[in-house]
């Protein structure tokens, strides 16, 4: 009966589409340990259970393997129509995501071990996240991005409240899951209304249709500005930004130091490719939007940040002004999109490095005095020396002091602001100018404190720091130090970024 | 029939659900007002597919189907994760996270 | 084409009104009843456009799977059946004036750009054949595809980890 | 910070052939402190000198380095001038423009025939410039090596640093002896070291920023090195956050000439010294960059408005200040428009005009350095507001044109401002670690032999008196505010300054003087001798003179007194009378006095036919660049007129402090008794007139002539200026941001996610303080404004475009 039916049917024909398995590599290895994990944790080898940090550790390093050869066999792959796209910005991110996926596993294997928590199942989150990311990096179509993000984000609403007694855990989780959700939903309508007005997900057919006209119709700026606005709540942009400082406080500190850097990069990685293969015919929209978030969040940010007690809040605040400062390339986009681009990923890759270092030593120094008060850091030269100097590092490369990373950074964005000439460019510029003054303020107080203020409870034993955690420090500090020292290294990997922009002609 | 029929009866449900997530603080009711949310997305979906008359529209709306029944399910994980610690699903009362 | 609009602002009406109530309603019960209205109406807009394929996947995940697990919701958060004052904050005129000022922006929008398009005098709603959406979803958005697959496979075992009693 | 380690397989052949070994392989001035900073930081607690002895070391090879380079920069500029005539080839070009060229690039630039150097003309002087062209830093195409650039300036300031910082490091060992973080001083002393070199050798503006922001750390740090006390903490951060204000125009001032002089595509310290001398550079660029760069010289140098955290610096050590805030880190302000010379002489056209911005500030700034250091009776104060005012002289020296005498000037304060900051230090380390000179010093010149005659000495070099080097620096630079002994005036007629210059002088040695007095002549006043006019009151002259003092001048100072004592807890309170140190610390006093003496014969007028003329001018011959890379200056002439009025004036300065005390001296007991304190005055009616007359005495002598002119309305004025409203500024620029988030936090919170929020002022009141954070807590609340936000940015963005 059933056969006969499917043979009246009429059938057309089904071609499978051709896969480069070598492009879709990082993913596959990706997927195939989260298999080894699930096997592991169900069969329930209680011997094998401690691995499991390992193993994800290890499934990050294994994934850069394909990531490197891809980049060193050169060629720009192209997949599924364009909706899958193997290029070096989508290459240098997946590396960046992975590294740091790897930093967030250093950083959770002891504070896990240590805390209630469930472990394996905390790792395959993590890997599930990761897994979106690095799909991130490469989508170039709404569908994919939109999976990618929900793929990255719904093990993230579960990390943050996994400490699951913890009442500002489940807090932390809540807010982010419906704030997540609620963004989720603005930016699915304007891809709705994207999908509606071209009548295609591929980012270049979009960004080529719109365009088009003159000047814009109110559809597409609306489509545009509720699309932006949806990753504008995954950077911690002001307004979208309520969320960051009550979650990064709840959730568990690695989960936050991942939602601080992996989460946000993922956040501007999709930006990116929207801005630079989507919209970038669409100036008169994308860059007043563009520079009205990024002034706000700088500025906003900022000046909360100085009335903040608590260091990772304070970081929380911290992270809205650096997002301020990775949005501001994002205002010139269209009129130098080559810098701006160049400026924009730079930033991305210094930030990762200097902001997992501080919560490295952030999660160390809370291992002996259980507070995320800046006070309770007092005196830490004392007794932690080697923290102190780490944190030092860190914190003095998000206020941009040379020769550090985060120098850099501004340096590439400021350069990106001015080489546009425009005006808006200049004033955003001293905007930017402006918020690094005042930044040096509140990263001053931690710095005073860990350097000049006593001991709050006199008790200066030493603290015991991992290897784990040593291993991260060396790791973050190691990069932004030589971002700054050698910037050139960074130029290596930022140099040529191009093949992203050429998808824009069109 | 109009385009504008399907995508304004879109808009009105999709304001409707931010008046619900806004206005209740029941944390179930507040998932309930999402599921506006996702659905008016896709009526506009489809309605857009079979405006431009292909597929794609279909396919997007399944996905934010099956992405929807994904999050609908974590957000009332989360939420009797909440009822469990606070024996409350009061959403005003969940501001120990504040400054 | 006439029996179609009749048949869409009926359903309309139906979805708007239950809508309302989804919002309004001091019982959750009922809100959650409301809802399936809402959700079946939007899966008979699905039929008329022509998707049918969506409309039925509709049905079964919503009215099948979410509103059984909303239900469940409700029952283990032990809400009380019934009518119930403190479902709404006390910001609701507030939330009616964001909800207002967005309709107001994204009417005014779609009314410019698709003034009266119609939607079927191109492509006259021929129905899209279920085997043309699989081929998309089989040959264009196979990464896509996978993915939603392995996230649906992480929210479940993070939402049993998360919601399970120790 | 040891490029050739890392690329010395780049290294190629060195293109100066007459360049010796030491100007070539410069990188090794600051890589030697480097290396001892590792050493000290990372096995200095476990040496048997707990790191000391590396740091010492360390720097006396740096300093054997630098007589080192100087020779060979002697013999070079020689063998360039004198023997072979270098070809004149016009080209100013790196020969390693191309990527694929050597390594090393030499500037070929023509010679800028000097107007009195009539036997060197058509002859050029090359610097020795070591690039490594690398992937250091690349910008698309845009490549930033990184390098050397040696030229006389450099090789000067080579010398200093080294000098100062090798005495300083030995001062050390026994003034911090038994400090508890002995070692971390000298590492951060050996860091700060090599910071400077690298500044002093870098031949790119990116790299001088991150030299000058290395240097700023390390005072920083240094500062804050006794942090326990609270307001020495407070100091750093001030010093800190008053730089970061001047860094910005630091920042925007390079970027402006990356653009311009640098074309977008260098950074290079002479590409850009030569685009902007060339003429080729818009005017207005070099304009807006100069201003720019005079704000960062104005926070670093200590230029007035800028200067005050200076003063607060001096709650560091007494031999950081010396080595930091007096001698080196500080002139890194002078340093940098002395090495973008040709940028402030087109930019702030500089030759001919009578005004300038950075002669205005220069002189401005000598001035309120000058009356500042009037009412401190903090010794070290005295000295750091006369740093500030001498920075002044070095700053309108360059703003009038007169560059040599502004680096002459930069040497030899080093050495006699180092001279005085030791010798403070050392009259504390005999005085339990006071530097209040009313309460705690006088009379230490029976006490301490050596310390005073090299006191008197850097005293005498910083008043100018005649035949010490500071007499001779300064009257160059006032001699070149109106281009004296040149026909028309070449270099402008800033007679405004000169007259500014000169009444500066009879400042500094009037508070010089008193100074001194307090501090070395009268009777000990310490707190365990029978002076101490604490209980009993005191019938000792000395005593009288600083009651009166107090009661004159020190109401406004009174308050920032404690601030600056060394009080360690290393150094248990010595009891007794004070005592001469010991060697390790009076010997570099003696070497810096010695060259506080005979410094000034680097620089011979040339009017001096006495002497031979390979004697004359040697400074001028060997330092001022003689290259494209350089405007063309002419040089005044000694002026005799000049010298002998600036003697005058300053004899005059001292010679009215010296009547002053003199008087005080001569009154009678009674008077003093009376003078002591309001508390018998008031209960003494009858001799009420006594002490009017008496009163009124002082208020002609001291009063009307000292302090009416210069203490009453200007120091005071300037003092309130300084400690009410730039300090408010600096200080509260902080506090306003934290207001201005306070009201942020008000409005966005109470007006609109509060109470706006909730519908009723109620709730807001009751959650309410004026400072409430603005978030609240409430998810809700976060999703309306992020909806609101949205509907709102859509709705302006739809309807605007």
């Amino acid at each position: 009966m059933i056969a006969t039916l499917l043979a009246q049917a009429p059938q057309l024909p089904f071609e499978a589409p051709v896969v480069d398995f070598h492009a879709l590599a990082p993913q596959i290895v990706l997927v195939a340990f989260v298999a080894v994990i699930l096997v592991v944790d169900v069969i329930k080898l209680e011997d094998a259970k401690r691995f499991i940090p390992g193993l994800t550790g290890l499934a990050m390093l294994a994934s850069l393997v394909p990531v490197i050869s891809l980049a060193l066999h050169g060629a720009d792959r192209s997949l599924f129509g364009g909706a899958f796209v193997v290029d070096n910005v989508s290459l240098v991110l997946q590396a960046m995501f992975l590294l740091a996926g790897y930093v967030v596993t250093l950083l959770s294997s002891n504070y896990l071990a240590e805390g209630d928590f469930w472990e394996s199942e905390f790792y395959l989150m993590l890997l599930s996240s990761m897994l979106g990311m690095v799909v991130m990096c490469s989508a170039r179509d709404l569908v994919t991005i939109f999976v990618a993000l929900e793929l990255l984000s719904i093990p993230a609403y579960l990390m943050a409240s996994w400490e699951k007694r913890n009442l500002r855990s489940n807090e932390a989780g809540l807010k982010y899951y419906l704030m997540g959700v609620f963004a989720s939903a603005l930016m699915l309508y304007g891809m709705s209304l994207l999908f509606g007005i071209t009548g295609s997900t591929l980012l270049t057919e979009i960004g080529a249709s719109i365009a088009e006209a003159e000047s814009s119709t109110p559809i597409v700026t609306l489509a545009i500005v509720l699309v932006v606005v949806g990753f504008g709540f995954k950077v911690s942009a002001v307004p979208f930004h309520t969320w960051a400082p009550d979650t990064y406080e709840g959730a568990p500190t690695p989960v936050t130091a991942f939602l601080a850097v992996a989460s946000k990069a993922a956040g501007f990685v999709a930006l990116v490719q929207l801005v630079f293969v989507g919209f970038l015919g669409r100036t008169d929209v994308v860059e007043p939007l563009m520079w009205a978030l990024a002034a706000a969040s700088m500025t906003v940010g900022n000046l909360i940040a100085l009335r903040q007690t608590n260091v990772v809040r304070l970081l929380a605040y911290s992270g809205i002004a650096q997002a301020g400062f990775m949005l501001a390339p994002f205002a010139v986009s269209a009129t130098n999109a080559a810098d701006a681009l160049t400026a924009v990923v730079s930033y991305l890759l210094i930030y990762a490095a200097m902001n997992l270092g501080a919560f490295a030593v952030v999660i160390a120094v809370s291992r002996k005095t259980q507070s995320g008060e800046i006070s309770s850091m007092g005196g830490l030269f004392g007794y932690a020396p080697g923290l102190t100097v780490a944190m030092t590092i860190c914190l003095a490369s998000l206020a941009g002091i040379p020769p550090l990373g985060g120098w850099f950074a501004k340096f590439v964005v400021f350069r990106a602001l001015t080489a546009a000439d425009t005006p808006a460019g200049y004033v955003l510029a001293i905007v930017v100018a402006l918020n690094s003054v005042i930044a040096f303020y509140y990263y001053g107080l931690v710095l005073k404190a860990m350097w000049f203020s006593p001991e709050p409870h006199g008790d200066s034993t030493p603290i015991k720091v991992p290897v784990s955690l040593v291993s991260a420090l060396a790791i973050t500090i190691a990069a932004t130090v030589l971002f700054g020292v050698f910037p050139g290294l960074i130029g290596h990997f930022t140099g040529n970024l191009g093949g992203l922009l050429s998808f824009a002609g069109g | 029939m109009w385009l504008n029929q399907f995508l304004l009866l879109g808009a009105l449900l999709f304001c409707i659900g931010v008046y619900g997530v806004l206005a209740r603080r029941n944390g179930v009711m507040v998932l309930m007002s999402i599921e506006l949310l996702l659905n008016a997305v896709n009526l506009n979906f489809i309605a857009f597919g079979a405006y431009h008359g292909t597929p794609v529209g279909q396919v997007f709306a399944l996905f934010v189907i099956g992405v929807a029944a994904a999050e609908v399910g974590v957000g009332l994980a989360i939420v009797l994760l909440i009822y469990r610690n606070r024996s409350s699903i009061d959403l005003e009362s969940v501001d120990l996270l504040k400054g | 084409m006439v029996a179609q609009n009749i048949f869409f602002a009926i359903i309309a009406l139906a979805m708007v009104a239950s809508a309302v109530r989804v919002v309004t309603s001091k019982n959750i019960l009922h809100a959650a009843l409301y809802l399936v209205v809402v959700l079946a109406g939007i899966a008979a807009q699905f039929i008329i456009t022509g998707a049918e394929f969506t409309g039925v996947t509709q049905v079964l995940v919503y009215i099948g799977a979410v509103l059984v697990l909303f239900l469940f919701g409700i029952m283990l958060t032990r809400a009380r059946i019934g009518r119930e004052e403190s479902v709404d904050g006390d910001r609701r005129w507030l939330a009616g004036v964001v909800a207002l000022l967005l309709f107001a922006v994204m009417a005014y929008a779609l009314v410019d750009a698709f003034d009266t398009e119609a939607l079927d005098a191109q492509n006259a709603l021929e129905p899209q054949s279920t085997q043309m959406v699989s081929d998309a979803i089989f040959h264009d958005y196979l990464i896509p595809f996978e993915a939603v697959s392995f996230l649906l496979l992480a929210a479940l075992i993070g939402a049993i980890v998360v919601a399970r009693k120790e | 910070m040891t490029p050739a380690v890392l690329f010395a397989s780049e290294t190629g052949a060195i293109a100066a052939e007459s360049a010796g070994w030491f100007l070539k392989n410069a990188w090794v001035f600051p890589a030697i402190p480097f290396v001892s900073f590792l050493l000290i930081l990372f096995f200095g607690k476990r040496m048997p000198k707990k790191g000391a002895e590396v740091g010492v070391a360390a720097l006396s090879l740096v300093f054997v380095c630098a007589l080192a380079a100087g020779a060979q920069w002697v013999s070079h500029v020689n063998s360039e001038t004198g023997g072979h005539g270098a070809e004149p080839s016009a080209d100013t070009t790196h020969e390693d423009d191309a990527p694929s060229a050597a390594a090393h690039a030499t500037v070929k630039a023509e010679v800028e025939p000097g107007a009195e150097q009539a036997e060197q003309v058509h002859h050029v002087v090359h610097p020795v410039v070591t690039e490594w062209k690398s992937d250091w830093w690349t910008i698309g195409r845009i490549d930033f090596g990184i390098g050397t650039f040696v030229d006389g300036q450099a090789v000067m300031m080579l010398f200093v640093v080294g000098l100062i910082s090798l005495l300083v490091h030995v001062f050390s060992t026994d003034y911090v002896a038994g400090d508890i973080r002995y070692t971390h001083y000298f590492a951060f002393l050996s860091l700060f070291t090599a910071s400077m070199l690298l500044l002093v050798l870098a031949n790119n503006l990116v790299m001088f920023i991150t030299a000058w922001e290395l240097v700023g750390v390390c005072s920083f740090a240094l500062i804050g090195h006794w942090w326990e006390d609270q307001q020495n903490s407070n100091a750093a951060l001030k010093a800190f956050l008053t730089n970061r204000v001047g860094d910005i125009g630091l920042l925007i001032g390079m970027i402006v000439l990356f653009f311009t002089a640098g074309r977008g595509e260098s950074f290079n310290i002479i590409d850009i010294n030569v685009a902007a001398a060339s003429g080729a550079v818009s005017h207005t660029a070099l304009l807006v960059a100069s201003l720019c760069l005079i704000a960062a010289v104005m926070s670093k140098s200590g230029q007035f408005i800028l200067h005050t955290w200076l003063p607060d610096a001096m709650a560091g050590p007494t031999p950081v200040s010396a080595l930091i805030h007096a001698a080196t880190m500080v002139v890194a302000g002078v340093f940098m428009v002395a090495r973008l010379y040709p940028v402030f002489f087109s930019g702030l056209s500089i030759a001919g005009s009578p005004i300038n911005a950075l002669a205005a500030i220069g002189a401005i700034t000598t001035m309120v350095g000058g009356s500042l250091a009037f009412v401190q009776r903090d010794i070290k104060k005295v000295l750091a507001y006369s740093t500030v005012s001498q920075l002044g002289y070095m700053i309108m020296a360059l703003g009038v044109g007169a560059w040599t005498a502004a680096m002459f000037h930069l040497m030899t304060h080093a050495f006699f401002k180092a001279c005085l900051f030791l010798g403070a230090g050392s009259v504390s380390h005999a005085c339990n670690h006071s530097f209040d000179m009313k309460q705690d010093m006088g009379g230490l010149r029976k006490y301490m032999p050596r310390t005073h005659v090299t006191f008197l000495i850097g005293t005498l070099a910083l008043s100018g008196f005649p035949l010490l080097s500071g007499f001779w620096s300064k009257d160059e630079i006032l001699a070149g505010t109106g281009g004296f002994g040149l026909s028309e005036g070449a270099n402008g007629n800033y007679h405004l300054m000169l007259v500014m210059g000169l009444m500066t002088g009879a400042m500094t040695a009037a508070y010089m003087t008193r100074c001194y007095w307090l501090t070395f002549l009268g009777e000990w006043r310490g707190a365990d001798s029978p002076n101490a006019h604490h209980g009993t009151h005191g019938h000792d002259d000395e005593a009288v003179a600083v009651t009166v003092l107090a009661h004159h001048d020190d109401h406004a100072a009174e308050h920032d007194v404690a601030g600056a004592h060394d009080s360690h807890d290393a150094h248990d309170a010595h009891a007794g009378l004070p005592h001469e140190s010991g060697p390790r610390i009076t010997v570099p006093l003696m070497v810096l006095a010695a060259l506080a003496t005979v410094a000034s014969v680097a620089n011979i007028p040339a009017a001096f036919s006495f002497v031979p003329a390979s004697w004359r001018l040697r400074f001028e011959h060997y330092i001022e660049p003689k290259s494209l890379y350089f405007p063309k200056l002419d040089h005044s002439e000694f002026s005799p007129v000049i010298a002998i009025i600036s003697v005058v004036a300053s004899s005059i300065g001292c010679a009215l402090v010296v009547l002053y005390f003199r008087k005080v001296q001569a009154g009678d007991p009674k008077a003093t008794e009376l003078t002591n304190g309001p508390v018998s005055r008031g209960g003494l009616p009858k001799l009420a007139y006594g002490v009017l007359v008496n009163k009124f005495y002082l208020d002609w002598l001291y009063t009307d002539v000292i302090v009416a002119t210069v203490k009453g309305p200007i120091a005071r004025g300037a003092n309130w200026f300084n400690k009410c409203v730039l300090d408010a500024i600096v200080i509260g620029a902080a506090t306003v941001s934290k207001r201005i988030a306070g009201f942020t936090y008000a409005v966005l919170d109470q007006q609109v996610v509060d109470g706006v929020v909730n519908g009723s002022g109620i709730k807001a009141a009751e959650t309410g303080g004026f400072l409430r954070r603005m978030q609240n807590g409430r998810v809700q609340g976060y999703a309306a404004l992020m909806f609101g936000a949205t509907a709102i940015l859509a709705g302006v963005l739809v309807l605007a475009i």
